[in-house]
């Protein structure tokens, strides 16, 4: 499918801006949902992330002593808008993206990094104890988990011999689903997407019961709500990677509803079955295992690939 | 040594009903003996104020209305009662029990924490007398 | 059976100190000894292994009046260390007045005692010499000097909040 | 290097913080993540129940002192009452006793469970926690059936109990038992097996024999370092003299081990109370008693979830008595965190302070106001209400 749309619209409205949002809520509620029925709780109702993102945009923001005041402001937006830019790169929802050039899985996932970073800024910037703690917690995930995301996200790259999403997306909808071909990169995929976005087990950053909220502790109002919603961007954008790299790429809508939930029982499931990592073991357990097997899968590709071609 | 141990109650949790629930609109029934709002009969009360004495939270005022005749009137405080039951144990007479009605309290009014036990006519009486100005009746404390 | 073993090998210990004793219970025994004599006695019970520190328990005995208003008997303060042998409780018992009312710290022989003697000198205005740590525990940082809520002459600050005033006024 | 670096960098938890469900100040002074130094600061619920005490009569503070505590109310209640029948030369009948001693197990079972789902939720384990409080449900479902109240079951009378118990009862309360120790079992294997979760609790904050010793810990956390502390055994009283209990020890003294204690001394309270439901003689459930309790001083300990509770009761032979000390359990434990803490990760803090169960049940209901443009005042109770209808009108 091609839509050609006015490239504003497709900033503002859709795939970027005002639907991404939406939709990033809607799987907010999705994640809360399946994880409350596997805690065996009833959960909360569809409008509830909604509820939350307009009564927190309506409060008052409160800006701490000490601060650097537009710093203070600016960073929520520049995590949003990192988030919201990459989802312009990716074919969401069965369209194709908004914009595509050779190579911008790696602005996508620069982009998307955009985040992290923004929150451990956003942590340092402040005085109190436990945002600085957050920060420095966030920004080292970070560090131990973009190297293994990127790698696995690079054995389809290298499979499709392309770093263009939307054709690495049509590659694997002609091939067999990656998942079967590539399984630890998949697994590492998803852990570190989960390490990436700060879901349970992985969520030592924001680990209420040591450090309240970790870095957004000071935060209230619009810029909690903005980081929110750039974190469900983040979510959304994430999970349709891995679709798109793992199983089998998206040509049509309901394939991408129906594979987006299934993978996203995977990682509700896992949010719930294990005790959080403390943030050494987190850190160590990435690159002891890991950035070690993403290597290994990459390795294998590669001599795959080059097998091939000498067959061939 | 294992890892998500957990798995097969995630699985069953799943697929069985939740264990939590809507709480306005579902409500469990009170069990049987739960000690909810207390309820006083007026009519086999002989006054011996030993509910009064003993009650830990002072919830309970029993106002003499007419001594010779046993007519008194309770004012009961559900707002201070920590429902001990210790007055239903103490009573002789069996003239208060505590029903297992009421089991929500919030209220946006302090008037439903003064209750009135006693006939009709004696509460009249009591708060008509109260009404009055210069004569007061002992204040809430 | 045991429980007199017990109690009978500490009260052979502190034998020396004992000024008064009293056997309440089977399994209770209560010592009264003299504040310079606390230490050594409660070192030797530690030294043996004779139990565990339960808790330091504050009494207050307030001033007995007569009808003039006149002091018969001085107030005192009266600190109970509770120790546990098993089913056994020996309590060793201090006496000390209103006016000086000092007794020397366990906490080098009992680390763990601090948090009661801390309890001890808030509420009861106990002077527990060389005791490590003189913060306030449980009452708030503000409370005012030389009032001791668990003393029977304490009603209600409020009260004493303005007596003071008016004091100070005059 | 530079005087910044120096400067010491202090992390409070408390007295408002999420890992703590009631309000204590802990700062601990870390390095990186690695914390090394802790002080506690309590009494922010003080609510002068021993002075409160002194101006109520027995019976008032029975219930008074019940409410020391909201997570084992019954043991508190139990060690007051036991006490006062003590210096009044009382005996309960023994169906009583078997009916405080099947509330006093009831409510470990519950205060366990309890204390087993806070501990999952500080190590982030939010499935575990909301799965044990799921079943922690039905052991509350049985004290409101039995009691007529989840929290505060107000057992007790002074010389007896308030409530007896039928064979219907009896034979819900056996089932679930059975429903319990199923699940009991289940959870003993996951923490015993389940990697993320021992990862949080294998060799942290490990208390040897000697220091449980020398900082007079009691209950679960010196029972889990080996110290054969446990009331119950040591000097049975009430029921338990009848049905005796055995005392549950580990050697290893980390948290694993303090989990493994709690998790068996379940299985053991399950045991007695079939055993009591069994046994239980008919009878009488209460005897009288005066309202003027003779004078006298009478110590009284019991075994709560926690560990040990005493009691030092003096009565002056009027209806009042003349002091009432309380010692709870977790004032004991908190040393312990103070002396482990050194060393370990801050994250590892939250688990620690759950490890010992601490409940924080203290005095006075006293506010202090601190305001930028005012001195700081002290306000009591009567104040802080008519300051609140003030405010608000």
């Amino acid at each position: 499918m091609n839509l050609s749309l006015h490239p504003l619209i497709l900033l503002l409205v859709f795939p970027g801006g005002l639907f991404l949002m939406n939709i990033g809520l809607l799987y907010e509620w999705a994640d809360r949902k399946l994880v409350a029925r596997f805690q065996s709780r009833v959960g909360p109702r569809w409008f509830q992330p909604f509820a939350d993102t307009v009564k927190l945009l309506a409060k008052e923001e409160i800006i701490p002593n000490g601060v650097h005041k537009f710093m203070f402001q600016a960073l929520p937006i520049i995590a949003l808008t990192g988030a919201l830019t990459a989802a312009l790169y990716i074919p969401m929802f069965g369209f194709e993206a908004a914009f595509s050039f050779e190579g911008d899985l790696i602005v996508a996932l620069y982009m998307l990094s955009m985040m992290t970073l923004s929150i451990g800024l956003a942590g340092a910037n402040t005085l109190s104890r436990f945002t600085i703690i957050g920060a420095t917690r966030a920004l080292t995930q970070m560090f131990s988990y973009e190297a293994p995301f990127l790698l696995a996200l690079l054995g389809p790259a290298i499979a499709a011999g392309t770093w263009n999403i939307g054709k690495i997306n049509t590659f694997t909808g002609e091939n067999i689903w990656l998942i079967l071909a590539q399984p630890i990169g998949f697994i590492i995929a998803v852990v570190g997407l989960m390490g990436k976005l700060e879901l349970p087990p992985f969520d030592a950053p924001e680990a209420e019961t040591e450090i309240v909220a970790g870095a957004l502790t000071e935060y209230s109002g619009r810029g909690l709500a903005l980081f929110h919603i750039g974190k469900n961007v983040e979510l959304v954008i994430g999970l349709t990677l891995v679709v798109i790299f793992y199983l089998g790429g998206i040509a049509n809508p309901i394939e991408f509803i129906l594979k987006s939930a299934g993978l996203f029982l995977v990682v509700s499931a896992l949010q719930s079955m294990f005790a959080r990592l403390r943030i050494d073991q987190t850190v160590g357990l990435w690159w002891r295992l890991g950035a070690l097997m993403g290597l290994l899968q990459l390795l294998a590709i590669i001599f795959g690939r080059y097998l091939g071609e000498i067959l061939r | 040594m294992a890892i998500g141990v957990l798995f097969g109650d995630l699985v069953k949790a799943f697929f069985t009903k939740p264990a939590t629930q809507n709480y306005p609109f579902t409500k469990t029934i009170a069990p049987e003996r739960l000690r909810g709002k207390l309820v006083y009969d007026p009519e086999k009360c002989i006054g011996c104020m030993l509910c009064m004495k003993d009650c830990p939270s002072n919830a309970i005022e029993l106002l003499t209305v007419d001594k010779i005749n046993k007519r008194f009137v309770m004012r009961y405080h559900p707002d201070r009662c920590v429902f001990c039951a210790q007055c239903v144990q103490l009573c002789r007479f069996n003239c208060l029990n505590m029903s297992n009605s009421l089991w929500e309290m919030a209220s946006t009014s302090k008037e439903a924490f003064e209750v009135y036990y006693g006939r009709e006519e004696d509460i009249a009486f009591l708060l008509e007398r109260a009404a009055q100005p210069g004569i007061n009746e002992p204040p809430c404390e | 059976m045991e429980t007199i073993k017990f109690l009978e090998s500490g009260k052979l210990i502190l034998e020396k100190w004992i000024e008064r004793s009293q056997t309440t219970e089977e399994n209770r025994l209560d010592i009264w000894i003299s504040t310079a004599n606390l230490k050594p006695a409660v070192q030797s019970l530690v030294e043996i292994r004779w139990g565990y520190l339960i808790t330091i328990t504050g009494l207050d005995i307030p001033p007995v009046r007569d009808q003039d208003n006149n002091e018969l008997q001085p107030g005192q303060l009266e600190a109970l260390y509770h120790f546990a042998n098993d089913a056994d409780i020996i309590t060793i018992r201090v006496k000390v007045p209103y006016s000086k009312p000092q007794i020397d710290s366990i906490c080098e022989i009992i680390p763990s005692a601090t948090i009661y003697e801390r309890e001890v000198i808030e509420l009861f205005g106990f002077d527990l010499l060389n005791t490590p740590n003189t913060e306030k525990l449980i009452l708030p940082d503000s409370w005012p000097e030389g009032v001791y809520p668990l003393r029977k002459s304490f009603t209600n600050l409020q009260d004493l909040v303005t007596s003071n005033k008016e004091q100070s006024n005059d | 290097m530079t005087e910044a670096k120096k400067e010491k960098f202090i992390v409070p938890i408390g007295p408002q913080h999420p890992a703590l469900k009631e309000p204590g100040n802990f700062e601990f002074t870390v390095d990186g993540e690695i914390v090394t130094d802790a002080t506690v600061r309590l009494g922010f619920v003080h609510r002068g129940i021993e002075k409160a005490c002194e101006t109520r009569n027995y019976t008032q503070d029975m219930y008074l002192l019940e409410r020391v505590c909201g997570i084992c109310s019954h043991v508190h209640a139990t060690a007051f009452v036991l006490g006062v029948e003590k210096l009044a030369g009382v005996q309960a009948p023994p169906r009583a006793e078997a009916i405080r001693v099947l509330a006093a197990e009831l409510e470990r079972i519950h205060s366990h469970l309890l204390w087993f789902g806070v501990a999952a939720h500080e190590a982030g384990f939010d499935t575990l926690f909301m799965y044990t409080w799921r079943d922690r449900e039905v052991v509350m479902d049985i004290l409101e059936t039995l009691s007529g109240s989840r929290v505060h079951y107000s057992v007790n009378i002074l010389g007896g109990v308030k409530i007896d118990i039928d064979q219907k009862l009896s034979d819900l309360i056996k089932k679930d038992m059975d429903f319990l120790e199923e699940r009991t079992e289940h959870y003993m294997k996951v923490v015993t097996t389940d990697e993320t979760f021992l990862g949080r609790t294998r060799g942290i904050g490990t208390l040897s024999r000697d220091r449980a010793k020398l900082l007079g810990a009691v209950g679960p956390t010196a029972r889990a370092s080996g110290v054969k502390r446990d009331v119950r055994v040591n000097a049975p009283y009430s029921g338990y003299k009848e049905f005796p209990v055995k005392m549950v020890i580990d050697q290893t003294g980390d948290l694993e081990a303090r989990f493994v204690v709690r998790l068996k001394e379940l299985y053991e309270s399950y045991r007695l109370i079939r055993e009591i439901l069994e046994k239980i003689q008919p009878g009488e459930i209460s005897t009288r008693i005066k309202r003027k309790i003779p004078e006298g001083e009478v110590i009284s300990r019991v075994e709560a979830p926690r560990g040990e509770l005493f009691y030092f009761i003096k009565s002056n032979g009027t209806e009042m008595p003349d002091r009432v000390k309380v010692r709870t359990p977790s004032l004991c434990n908190w040393g312990t965190i103070t002396d482990v803490a050194v060393g370990h990760k801050l994250a590892d803090m939250p688990m620690l302070l759950a490890g010992i169960d601490p409940c924080f049940s203290c005095n006075d209901r006293m506010v202090e106001i601190r305001s930028d443009s005012q001195p700081s005042q002290m306000m009591n109770w009567d104040g802080l209400r008519k300051y609140g209808i003030e405010y608000y009108k």
